[in-house]
């Protein structure tokens, strides 16, 4: 795989009249992670949908690598080997009796000879830590293996850019960091994730970079900036991830460099434990000097 | 479903489907052909062994899935013990004839029954399903019978999901609030059932499905033995059959 | 009630399985013809596969004390047509005699008769004779008919199969409708009445839904969408 | 609505030969808030199907206000007037074609006269902030407003306890704010509430008390103590909440009675202030008296 860029340019998109998207503009850069947040309804999913190709906007285009997508048979054939995407709900995506048969779907209708199948299978389902599901009928499996099973399956076409529609709900802790190990592979192998969450905590300590989806437009920017934007969560019925709000609370913030590089509880901690040093260092110094 | 969840973890699972078929189908034809007893009670053994020794079927499961074509079979089969007539006034008997016939439809439906389930609890359906492919029955025919199965356990899962929740707030209380419960409950899973058929043509549509549905199917290796062994058994029984039976 | 593995007399089984052929096959190409013209109908055709099947599965009230269960003839005729319902009917049979050991495999045959050829064409015709007069009677009637239709075909299937020693074939045929079809007849009201109660909710809730989900519009807009 | 205790006393339960619950034990108090809590697969859901009598026990009984539930036709209709389970997924729960119309299904199956109906209709939509949306069509909300509605239908039936599972899954954080609301407003009005969630945060925030399902059985105490225990996480496939964690890190809990009141961004904003505070004041002195 190599990296290819995503884009969505002025798209439009309408519901029985009712607009959705309203001249979204979205840059996904080869390579990077982005988080695309938004309320319930905000379009999030619609905007996956239309970047994935599965919808025509009324307006606007979507750009892989500058190339504008074409809504022909081939054009779409092209599209779907280099960006796939996950639904929400697996079972919206799996319709084979079994994990192996389901996954080879793909790759099949791509007329790849049956050894390059049986590879890129084998392949998807180590990636995701799910070989061992590789006979087990659908329907016996768990929401989390289904999901990564929705993931497999996407991922045996081999895609450059891959969208998942919130990948990690309805997962258990540990279900959400096995999720982000996956998704991390996908990575490495070469592969440009774009992921739309409800949750804020996990875009911050994951994305590279977020976009909000707010009244139709899209807002794209660097994670602790546009996250930490009290005004644009509350526009976008968003909350802002807790590290930012602990460390504006305790007045981190305050013009502190450090503070931007803060994205999780680690770095948290970090910053936290060294303002506890100078802070009492000079205030140390402060009472030395009286 | 249990005999179908007992196929999907069968010792027998990975063995071809012509193989069980051959032996299922020839178990039928001699129930069915040959003179109801012994054969009857013997193809029911055989299909017994076979279920509960190699193909290692839980005696429970076994049970517990003969139980419901067992009750069609004995009313069926007190129907037939029963003669009606009405000419000289209705008039109720047994003959020897009458209950015969009886032991013959339920020596023939047990031993059926469980021929049959030496397909079904060995044998998922996909496997059928990728057989009856091999067998050339039509392509749109066979996706579609695999796609019912699929939905059928979301659909299921929905079902009892909706009668729980009708349930909780008494919706099968008494006869009128189930008749309207019942009602309420297939016009929303026709909806859900709708609505999922979209969803999933356009995931499908998203990995290049384009109306056919083509499958990765592990080619059907037939095993000489295991038909050897079949021809033996089922060769047993018709010469034992046809001993036993004998002039009569 | 399906007839069961093993029941039938051979000669019984590949006769009806004859009688069942046609009406399959015919469904069955209309199958494989939508599909080339519109491959969206092979998920639409599964989800109408999927739900005949579960429709089986729901609890109606019992008349009898005993629970019961729709056959969904009626509902499979009215919304999918008969001859897509012969093809449905036998791989729901099928899926039946496999998954749940209801009905069999020799007996697939007689059975797709009843259930996917008598009971839908009873159903459907009694629905396009009424229909226009009195939509309510004719949705009741078709439903009740489709499933006592079923019904009256099993036990005349079973008849034929085992004459009465005394009063002959309709000694059998009257002994197995005692059986089977007169405890029916509760049954196919409530299935009748479970059909209005249905449609006017798939009108009702679901009217704008299932126009643009493409159900087929066998059910004019009722007050309800026009309000 | 008067206060009733709820509790599970041994339930075995299995499905197929496979044991899912195997000798709970839970107790809720009466106006108590409870938090259940456990990994994919572990049970929650069958618990909750349990209590509300959806599904009959292998063995044990659920007993309200030490009354054990009969599954008798009467018994659970009664239960069912003091016990409300509303499912994850609204949809399983919404099926009359307007809001009005499915809120009043349950106290119509009650036999309830209709002015009673309607008053209680009107009750539980006001309760839940969702007046204005009684004459729409259900299929025409959001998913977030179809979660409250089969909130409303579950609390038309004046339970003395409601159990949810999951009601906060898939909405977006200013409707799990709204959510929140929502349910403070029934304790308020005299419910016992137990939800079945992942968010370890939301529970340690918002319950006075927390079960964890693990292996079958599940444990019961008070939400810090349980939820800051590393190990008990790492068994259920947990994590703890990141004030616990991120006050552990700080070593804030190193025998700190003020901890065990940190339950949120503000007391633990609060916690640390205080001990930069007393950290700084210290090394002051002890600067001074150098």
């Amino acid at each position: 795989m190599s990296h290819l860029s995503l884009e969505a340019s002025q798209v439009v998109m309408s519901f029985a009249g009712r607009p959705v998207l309203d001249g979204v503009c979205l840059s996904v850069p080869g390579g990077s992670r982005t988080a695309l947040l938004g309320a319930n309804g905000s379009g999030k999913t619609t905007l996956l949908r239309v970047l994935s190709g599965a919808l025509r906007p009324d307006a606007g285009e979507v750009l892989v690598d500058r190339a504008p997508l074409r809504h022909s048979r081939s054009g779409l054939t092209q599209h779907r080997q280099q960006v796939q995407l996950v639904v929400q709900d697996p079972d919206d995506q799996l319709f084979s009796a079994d994990v192996r048969r389901d996954v080879a779907f793909g790759p099949l209708n791509l007329r790849l000879p049956e050894a390059e199948v049986i590879e890129r299978v084998d392949e998807s389902l180590e990636l995701l830590g799910i070989t061992d599901l590789a006979g087990r009928p659908t329907h016996e499996l768990s929401f989390g293996q289904r999901k990564r099973v929705a993931i497999a399956g996407a991922l045996a076409m081999r895609p450059c850019l891959l969208l998942l529609d919130e990948p990690t709900a309805g997962l258990d802790p540990e279900g959400v960091d096995e999720m982000l190990v996956a998704l991390t592979r996908l990575e490495e192998q070469g592969a440009t994730v774009l992921i739309a969450t409800h949750d804020v905590d996990l875009a911050l300590a994951w994305s590279t970079q977020v976009a909000v989806v707010t009244r139709g437009r899209v807002l794209q920017g660097e994670p602790a900036a546009l996250l930490g934007d009290a005004d644009l969560a509350t526009r976008a019925r968003l909350r802002r991830p807790w590290v930012l709000e602990l460390g504006d609370r305790l007045g981190l913030a305050d013009g502190d460099p450090a503070l931007t590089g803060v994205r999780d509880l680690d770095s948290l901690a970090a910053v936290i434990d060294r303002e506890r040093l100078s802070a009492s260092g000079s205030r140390a110094a402060r009472e030395e000097g009286r | 479903m249990a005999l179908d969840t007992a196929a999907w973890s069968s010792p027998w699972r990975h063995r071809s489907v012509a193989d069980k078929a051959v032996l299922t189908l020839a178990l039928l034809a001699t129930t069915l052909l040959l003179p109801v007893w012994p054969t009857a009670a013997l193809s029911a053994a055989a299909a017994l062994i076979v279920l509960l020794g190699p193909a290692r079927l839980a005696p429970t499961v076994l049970a517990r899935s003969l139980r419901s074509p067992l009750l069609f079979i004995v009313l069926g089969a007190a129907s037939v013990l029963v003669s009606v007539s009405w000419h000289d006034g209705p008039r109720v008997a047994i003959t020897a004839q009458t209950s015969t016939q009886a032991l013959t439809v339920l020596g023939r439906g047990v031993a059926g029954t469980l021929c049959v389930f030496v397909l079904a609890a060995t044998t998922p359906m996909v496997d059928l399903l990728a057989g009856l492919r091999r067998a050339r029955v039509p392509e749109a025919c066979v996706e579609v019978a695999s796609l019912v199965y699929r939905l059928l356990f979301v659909l299921l899962d929905t079902t009892r999901r909706i009668r729980e929740a009708q349930a909780a707030r008494l919706g099968l209380r008494d006869r009128r609030t189930t008749l309207r419960s019942a009602g309420t409950l297939s016009g929303t899973l026709l909806v859900r059932a709708w609505g999922r058929a979209r969803r999933l043509e356009e995931g499908l549509a998203g990995r290049g499905y384009t109306g056919a549905l083509p499958s990765l199917d592990p080619p059907g290796r037939v095993s000489i033995g295991f038909l050897g062994a079949t021809v033996a058994l089922v060769g047993v029984i018709v010469v034992v059959s046809l001993l036993g039976a004998g002039p009569r | 009630m399906h007839i069961a593995e093993g029941f039938l007399p051979p000669l019984h089984a590949a006769a009806w399985t004859v009688a069942a052929a046609p009406f399959v096959v015919h469904g069955a190409r209309a199958v494989v013809r939508e599909r080339r013209e519109r491959p969206e109908t092979t998920l639409l055709l599964a989800a109408a596969g999927a739900f005949t099947f579960v429709l089986s599965a729901i609890k109606l009230p019992s008349v009898t004390g005993s629970s019961s269960h729709p056959t969904g003839t009626g509902l499979g005729a009215t919304l999918f047509r008969p001859p897509v319902m012969a093809f449905l009917s036998t791989v729901v049979l099928l899926f039946q005699a496999l998954l749940l050991a209801h009905g069999g495999l020799t007996t697939l045959g007689a059975n797709v008769f009843s259930m996917g050829v008598v009971g839908p064409w009873a159903g459907y015709a009694a629905w396009r004779l009424l229909c226009g007069r009195h939509r309510g009677l004719a949705i009741f009637t078709a439903f009740a008919l489709a499933d006592l239709a079923t019904y009256c075909t099993t036990s005349v299937q079973l008849g034929l199969a085992f004459p009465d020693p005394v009063s002959g074939i309709a000694g059998g045929v009257v002994k197995f409708l005692g059986v089977f079809a007169l405890t029916q007849v509760p049954l196919a009201v409530v299935e009748g009445l479970l059909g209005v109660l249905v449609l006017r909710l798939l009108a009702d809730v679901a009217g704008p839904e299932l126009a643009r989900l493409g159900i087929v519009p066998t059910t004019p807009p009722s007050e309800a969408v026009t309000r």
